[in-house]
């Protein structure tokens, strides 16, 4: 096993977490990610190893929040898989594995930051934030936005009061920013 | 001061909590509730600016957003906000204001002389004058004209108050919160719809704040206030108080600025002064309402002249009155209004003059027929001059006169699409026409339903309609439901010097001499007069003038037409708009991987497009960013160096069509490339020019990486993605940009493959990994990375990437491992210049106008097969002998500077266009050659090395002798590569 | 009539009875030597030039609504000379000459105010591709000058130097940039024109070409058929709609550009200032509102107007530059139709159709371009050889290769 | 503007990035005889109608798909929405 430390997105041995009266911002630097896109031709056969693997195949706009994997529509025919870092640190790997030629992964662990925004007021915040119908979104919604000129995964995790956004991993600190500053703004 | 012309009971005013503020260095006293207009009436004060051109007193016209004349410089110091209107700033405890547009005081306005040469400043005058001496424009008249206009000054340091932007959806967006636009959000609200009711002013209810009827048994205020608890109580319906809806732009959105801290003394800790939302709706009901027109009579604008509706808002909604005595002229039944709510408040009034000679008459104060023809008063009102009906005329003392000429819907939002509006007769006024914006409906007053009782129930009756509800019928309140009467009068006959447009100081004269000088159509007028171009759009200005326009071509006023209504519906705040995107959150930041570690070294970071990367990393001693960067430089190529290339674009390209795919992409061949091998590529356009260039690595028969220059990688994804979908939509292939997954560092040097051998769990060796080899590996002893042997530097090189969580450990393990060769971290000054020895094109190169030929790479183009811009690249123009190539300049006298961006001229001959041979791109001191070098593009320039010429920089004062040599200055067989 | 400091008073002390309509409103004649199409700054110098400096006579100016509604009365004022490019740099240089005779030559003050234009410099690589523009422009004969950041910052101590994202690294300056009246400029030669015997003809709205055996022989108008020798057209924006009446396809698309005006302010820029690293520019108009715009919208459009992500992209730019905006209102926005062509350079030249001429593809710089787009059209039409500035501005460049890419972006319009 | 996307729903258009006319995905033939004209024509001379125009638009911070949006250039209004991808299948484009 090799001995390199990883960093969190906003650079820290640890998450970062700032706690508002209304909402939390928390850093989540738990989560293994790769992309699925189907090969031309095996859209069927990929289908069918995303149910086997989610439950269902997320439709646009859609997320599956599964455990341990969840996933959630990218594009046509791409979606993006999510799995606990600690058990799920070769991902990509497996997924290759479980897909075979029915379908393209690639690693994305990498590439994102992901932040979860937990609270009452977390809707006021999104709205300062970004133009998705916060208010009109249900548990399972997922659309990509763009915040503060950042192109964002917006994913509704829960109607009460749990929004995760994923966004671009060399900009962690430019996101939570926006996010500290939104939140000190609605609180 | 005493609050000497507020009246003891009354208006929606807290007198609980009185306020204390400053106009013009002079304290005062007013009350929550307050504008710093109606403040300062209260305390007796009339003046309070002066107009634009003419520098004549001014008071209020009015008391609202559309107010022209009371602009004011509020709050001091770096918060000093221009042109404020005191109609509508709130008053708070301790607001600071001052007059504005003078020189001198408020009183005495030493620019006021421009009111005695007003004969001379007509219209247009200065297009006829001011051209001789013709060096004099500038020197002399413009400074001269500049300096007197204008109206107030911006302070000209940075707006320490912060700005947010916000996005809302609902169902339907109610413009507007007097009778018309409560009455819909009621109707819509209770019907359970996602609705926004949003008003400009602080206190919602409209008209129903400023007139005494009643509504039901309530007063309208209080109505009004009922109705907004009801609304605010429900969860479907956001009340938007201080928010103005500034513009209607396509497909249902709608800008909205939300006042936030405008009226505190400073916004609360992270709190913003206003936000600017961006609302999306599917339907909208405006409700904004009607503004009330003056009338143009010889000196119509002293202090104390104003609109009458504005002062029953005075009287009514903040219990003062702007005189004691106070006359009326009108010629429609509301101006009686004015009289009957001042009269009942205690006011005396002088009389009502009406131009309609069948008028209602009062029992309690004197109504006379005729016209208002001239006023007295220098700094104030004091007389007004009537001509009676029977041709005779009296002279009334009175302090203030309220002018009523009728009242102009609030089109303007049914008019940002380019719609126009139509004439109404019976209001003598121009209405909503039939294009309204998608999803747009009008009512009451905007819609020119001018009743209480119809506004409320066209309110009610377009909430209806949007929503498609069962009409059943609905419990509206009674109320007054007068019709509008109305004779037109737009000015009186025979009047030169009678405003039209207050602030810019338009008169009916200036209308006519427009005319007279062929100025007519509406636009003509509006651009030569100035007429409605001030800060109120000509919301109180522009009926009269197209009015008199359509008298004298003797036309209809709907035949002439109106200007085009323009967003924002009031002026609004630039810092709104640009929300907190300004300082450093300009733009997003990106970080490399090795950020952190880089700033304990002691970085200097360059911002590269959004990346902030390494530019030199300078050490102890070193006192010019020369001596770290030739450091830098002489270390990598003597040893090793490390640098950080996480921000060049990588896109994941896989498929059984991937190869197929790159062969389109790049004008070379990428199909017979070997599993495990990376080559270069160059991308070029449709149109045959470079776009970009790269590497593809191919890591599997389907599977390559792509990299893209770190600034064209967004425009390069996208174009991949419009050769993918629109252009061989049947191709396997799928593409994901990894350009952050990855942290990846370029390690070169002799000595770069002793380093990695440390680090890598495989084969380094020249035959296991040979130049342009790539592979899957791992390092560390088990973490999964990728390697490529790719040289930007020309040395013996490697790229090796991670993922990015565990950048910095690997960053830190290559310095560890590379420590006993004096590994040296290089930043992208070093880069650049071993890019440039090594000749190397980039971004100074590759700037959209050069071909594959221009960089000496012509036959790359491969004319086997199919490739983005090979067809294009053939024409004639990209393919002259003499055109451009790259060349490397080298100064012959080593000490002699070689810049980029100067131009290549022959040794001898003239130096002008005419004679430009080239010029040079990119410049850098090579500290391995020890003289400054140089690429460049030159004509004909293969063909011309070892030519002297003349490199030139007349705008920097630059002149030196070079060489052209070849543009590989370093290595030129790439030795050093494959070692 | 001629305008001078004595008439206007002479007029102030005599009731100005005496001022006459700027131009006449005639009817149009059967049969001109010239028609020019569109009323707006390049179509009315183009009938002065064509009177004045080429002696030519039975001139026409068409336009469908009244002369000067189009780009010249939409712009931002600004005239330069700051291009990079033998096909423009000379083209330019020669507008500016104009520009700087103008007044006195038309007899009508257009408020040509050369206070100078400073492009911002926010990156090394930026620096070299202005040192390159800076010596382009002196080896034609204009002038540029590089300000370092310190001068920068003595002349325009607002500019935001200490919390910049992009910090400012210097910048090019042309002190004989500036700005103009822009409506004055479209009345000035209007008048120049009407006054040499040129014919504008308002509310006149060109439907068809009447062409026979590959010769334009006139135009069908709304007011009737109207025959000429030479047809010229110079519409901007309305390029694309007009030429296809003639089956023309034009290496043109037609772009929306927003424009914007704060209230009016006492002085604060001296002269024109343009942001490096973001979407704005900005100038302080004479009657102190502060004129500015960016980028356009990027979308085909024909509606004179825009929408509100391109007006904050805009502000943020001025603000991210300077901060003291903030508290300055913005009083209104506004639209117009950029011609803007597959290289964003402009084309002057004949059409495939003898006695069709075509002035367009302007982009969004056609202001600064008025005195020598109309003198080069004039050139153009009477003399049928292109003007010596401006003999790349040619359609078949496209066909042959030859583009004038300022701006490097190829052949997609909206980023040029 | 309002982009009623064909996967997604309604998304703002300052999401996507325009290119213009779709004709951009009709390209012409390399090998055919008159392939230099056809691709002048193509990258050159452009739809650019007063009207209703069919038009590039790629969703950069959405799903990532080119669409063709029918949109009138004298309102900006919307009358259909399709994936690139489609139009392209259909104008007998494969590989």
């Amino acid at each position: 096993m090799h001995d390199l430390k990883p960093l969190t997105a906003l650079g820290g041995s640890e998450p970062r977490i700032e706690r508002f009266a209304h909402v939390t911002i928390a850093e989540n630097d738990g989560l293994a990610l790769a992309s699925v896109a189907a090969r031309m031709g095996f859209e069927a056969e990929c289908h069918g190893t995303l149910k086997a693997l989610l439950g269902a195949v997320p439709g646009p706009g859609q997320a599956i929040l599964h455990d341990p994997e969840a996933g959630f529509w990218m594009g046509p025919d791409q979606w993006m898989i999510g799995a606990p870092k600690d058990t799920h640190e070769l991902l990509a790997d497996n997924l290759k594995v479980r897909f075979a030629d029915t379908a393209s992964i690639t690693e994305q662990s990498g590439a994102w930051v992901c932040f979860d925004l937990i609270g009452p007021g977390m809707a006021d915040v999104c709205e300062r934030l970004c133009g998705v119908p916060i208010r009109k979104m249900v548990a399972g919604d997922a659309q990509r936005t763009v915040i503060h000129q950042l192109g964002c995964f917006v994913i509704r995790r829960a109607d009460a009061d749990h929004l995760r956004i994923l966004g671009p991993r060399a900009s962690a600190g430019t996101l939570h920013h926006a996010l500290v500053t939104a939140a000190r703004s609605t609180a | 001061m005493t609050q000497r012309n507020r009246f003891s009971t009354g208006g929606q005013i807290d007198r609980s909590t009185t306020h204390q503020f400053v106009f013009d260095g002079k304290r005062y006293h007013g009350h929550a509730g307050d504008t710093l207009a109606s403040a300062l009436l209260a305390n007796g004060v009339r003046l309070m600016g002066r107009s634009f051109k003419y520098h004549r007193p001014r008071g209020v016209l009015t008391a609202g957003s559309e107010e022209p004349n009371a602009l004011v410089e509020l709050r001091d110091g770096d918060r000093q906000e221009p042109n404020t209107r005191a109609t509508t700033a709130e008053l708070y405890d301790g607001l600071f204001a001052k007059s504005q547009n003078r020189l001198g005081s408020l009183r005495f306005d030493l620019l006021a002389i421009n009111d005695r040469l007003s004969n001379f400043l007509t219209a247009g005058f200065y297009y006829k004058t001011f051209m001789w001496p013709a060096a004099f424009w500038e020197k002399l008249y413009e400074p001269v004209i500049r300096h007197a206009a204008g109206l107030g000054s911006l302070s000209l340091q940075d707006d320490p108050d912060v700005y947010d932007k916000g996005f809302l959806h609902c169902d339907v967006l109610i413009i507007g919160a007097g009778p018309a636009g409560l009455s819909a959000a009621l109707t819509v609200g209770r019907a359970g719809a996602d609705v926004i009711l949003a008003d400009e002013d602080f206190r919602m209810g409209g008209r129903l704040n400023s007139e005494t009827f009643a509504l039901g048994d309530d007063s309208g205020a209080d109505w009004a206030a009922a109705a907004v608890a009801e609304l605010e109580s429900l969860p479907n319906v956001r009340v938007m108080a201080r928010t103005t809806v500034i513009g209607a732009f396509d497909h249902g959105i709608y800008g909205a600025v939300e006042r936030v801290s405008d009226h505190v003394h400073t916004p609360a800790e992270g709190k913003p002064r206003q936000i600017l939302w961006r609302i999306y709706t599917q339907r909208t009901i405006l409700a904004g309402g009607a503004t009330e027109r003056p009338i143009a009579f010889e000196n119509n604008d002293r202090p104390g002249i104003m609109l009458a509706s504005a002062m029953r808002s005075y009287a009514n909604r903040f219990a003062v009155t702007p005189d004691q005595r106070v006359a009326i002229f009108t010629n429609n039944d509301d101006g009686h209004r004015t009289a009957a709510d001042l009269h009942a408040k205690g006011v005396k009034i002088a009389a009502v003059v009406d131009v309609r000679p069948d008028i209602p008459r009062s029992h309690d104060y004197e109504v006379l027929h005729g016209e208002v023809i001239d006023t007295k008063g220098r700094l104030g009102l004091t007389f007004a001059e009537v001509r009676l009906g029977d041709g005779s005329t009296r002279t009334l003392e009175c302090g203030a006169l309220g002018l009523s000429g009728g009242w102009n819907p609030n089109v303007h939002m049914t008019c940002h699409q380019r719609g126009r509006p139509t004439w109404n007769d019976t209001l003598a006024a121009f209405v909503p026409g039939p294009d309204l914006p998608a999803g747009m409906c009008v009512a009451g007053a905007a819609n020119g339903t001018l009743s209480t009782a119809g506004a409320l129930r066209e309110g009610h009756a377009a909430a209806v309609s949007v929503l498609d509800l069962d009409t059943s019928d609905v419990d509206l309140p009674q109320a007054e439901d007068t019709p509008v009467a109305i004779k037109p009068f737009w000015y009186v006959e025979g009047c030169a010097r009678a405003w039209l447009d207050q602030q810019n100081d338009v008169t009916v004269k200036d209308v006519k001499l427009s005319h007279q000088e062929g100025f007519r159509s509406v636009e003509h007028l509006k651009r030569y007069t100035t007429l409605g171009m001030a800060t109120d759009q000509g919301k109180t200005s522009n009926m009269g003038g197209l009015a008199i326009m359509a008298e004298l071509a003797g036309k209809s006023i709907p035949e002439v037409g109106t200007t085009i209504f323009r967003p924002p519906y009031t002026p609004t705040a630039i810092g709104a708009f640009g929300g907190r995107h300004r300082g450093q959150d300009f733009h997003p930041k990106r970080l490399t991987p090795s950020h952190q570690w880089a700033t304990e070294q002691g970085a200097v970071f360059v911002e590269v497009g959004n990346w902030m990367r390494a530019q030199w990393f300078p050490r102890d001693g070193e006192t010019t960013w020369r001596q770290s960067v030739d450091r830098e430089v002489l270390a990598t190529r003597k040893s090793v160096g490390v640098c950080d290339v996480t921000t060049l674009g990588k896109v994941d390209v896989q498929g059984t069509d991937a190869a197929d795919f790159l062969n389109k992409i790049y004008c070379n061949g990428f199909a017979k490339l070997a599993v495990g091998k990376t080559r270069y590529g160059l991308m070029l356009r449709e149109d045959g020019i470079a776009m970009d260039d790269g590497t593809a690595a191919r890591l599997a028969e389907d599977h390559f990486v792509v990299t893209t220059t770190t600034a064209n990688a967004l425009p390069v994804y996208r174009h991949m993605e419009f050769v993918r979908q629109c252009l061989f939509p049947d191709m396997d292939v799928q593409l994901i940009s990894t350009t952050e997954a990855w942290a990846q560092y370029a390690v070169a040097g002799p000595n770069s493959r002793s380093v990695l051998e440390k680090i890598v769990d495989q084969d380094m060796s020249n035959d296991a990994f040979p130049f342009m080899a790539c592979a899957n590996i791992t390092v560390c002893g088990g973490l999964r990375a990728r390697l490529f042997r790719i040289s930007f530097s020309g040395e013996l090189a490697y790229e090796i990437a991670v993922p990015t969580a565990y950048g910095d450990a690997l960053m830190r393990k290559i310095m560890e491992a590379g420590a006993e060769f004096e590994i040296t971290p290089y930043g992208t000054e070093a880069l650049g210049v071993m890019r440039i020895e090594k000749g190397h094109a980039a971004g100074n190169e590759l700037n959209g106008t050069t071909s594959a030929q221009n960089l000496g790479m012509g036959r790359m183009v491969s004319k086997k097969k199919d490739s983005i811009g090979s067809i294009l690249s053939e024409r004639e123009g990209l393919n002259r002998d003499d055109d451009l190539r790259q060349v490397g300049i080298k100064p012959v006298d080593p000490e002699a500077p070689v810049p980029a961006g100067a131009h290549l001229m022959a040794m001898d001959g003239p130096i002008d266009a005419a004679h430009d041979q080239g010029y040079a791109t990119s410049a850098c001191f090579s500290p391995n050659l020890g003289h400054a070098i140089a690429l460049g593009f030159l004509k004909n320039g293969s063909e011309r090395t070892g030519e002297r010429m003349r490199l030139v920089s007349p705008l920097t004062q630059v002149e030196t002798e070079v060489e052209i040599v070849s543009a590989h200055f370093i290595d030129p067989e790439g030795d050093r590569l494959r070692a | 009539m001629r305008y001078s400091g004595f008439k206007v008073i002479k007029e102030a002390l005599t009731g100005h009875k005496g001022w006459t309509p700027a131009w006449r409103d005639p009817e149009p004649q059967a049969q001109y030597d010239y028609i020019i199409i569109g009323g707006g700054g390049h179509g009315l110098a183009a009938a002065y030039y064509l009177a004045k400096e080429f002696n030519q006579k039975r001139i026409a100016v068409l336009e469908k609504g009244w002369i000067g509604g189009g780009n010249v009365g939409r712009n931002t004022t600004i005239i330069r000379s700051n291009y990079l490019l033998d096909g423009n740099e000379p083209f330019y240089e020669f507008s500016l000459k104009l520009w700087e005779g103008l007044e006195q030559d038309l007899n009508y003050n257009a408020m040509v105010s050369q206070r100078g234009i400073l492009n911002l410099i926010h990156s090394d690589a930026q620096r070299d591709a202005f040192i390159r523009r800076g010596n382009a422009m002196i080896l034609n004969g204009a002038d540029a000058e590089m300000l370092s950041t310190e001068q920068i910052k003595e002349r325009y101590p607002f500019l935001n130097t200490l919390d910049a994202r992009f910090p400012i690294k210097g910048g090019l300056a042309q002190h004989r940039g500036g700005t103009v009246r822009h409506d004055a400029v479209a009345w000035g030669y209007a008048r120049g024109a009407d006054t040499r015997g040129v014919d504008i003809i308002q509310n006149c709205e060109v439907t068809g070409f009447r062409i026979e055996n590959g010769k334009c022989l006139g135009v069908e108008t709304s007011r009737g058929f109207i025959g000429a020798n030479k047809v010229g057209c110079a519409v901007a924006g309305s390029s694309g709609r007009l030429m296809a009446k003639a089956d023309m396809r034009l290496p043109i698309e037609s772009h929306v550009l927003q424009a914007f005006v704060s209230e009016g302010l006492k002085p604060v820029l001296p002269g024109v200032i343009t942001f490096g690293a973001g979407h704005f520019y900005v100038s302080q108009s004479d009657k102190g509102g502060l004129v500015f715009g960016g980028d356009l919208d990027g979308y085909n459009s024909y509606a004179q107007r825009g929408n509100l992500p391109t007006v904050e992209d805009v502000c943020e730019g001025g603000m991210a530059i300077f901060p003291a905006l903030g508290r300055a209102r913005l009083l209104r926005m506004w639209g117009g139709i950029m011609d803007m062509s597959m290289d964003g350079s402009p084309i002057i030249d004949r059409t495939h159709i003898d006695g069709l001429y075509f002035n367009g593809g302007w982009c969004y710089g056609g202001f600064k371009a008025t005195p020598a787009s109309g003198f080069c059209f004039a050139h153009l039409l009477a003399r049928d050889t292109p003007h010596p500035t401006a003999t790349a501005y040619r359609f078949d460049r496209f066909e042959k290769g030859l583009m004038i890419d300022e701006k490097g972006m190829g052949n997609q319009p909206n980023l040029h | 503007m309002i982009i009623h996307h064909p996967l997604l729903g309604p998304r703002d258009a300052a999401e996507f990035t325009y290119m213009g006319d779709a004709k951009l995905i009709d390209r012409p033939d390399w090998q055919s005889e008159t392939a230099a004209q056809e691709f002048y024509e193509y990258g050159y001379l452009r739809d650019n109608p007063a009207g209703w125009h069919k038009e590039l638009w790629f969703h950069e911070a959405g799903d990532r798909s080119w669409l063709v949006v029918t949109r009138n250039t004298l309102t900006h209004e919307i009358s259909n929405v399709e994936l690139a991808r489609d139009v392209a299948r259909a104008r007998g484009r494969s590989k």
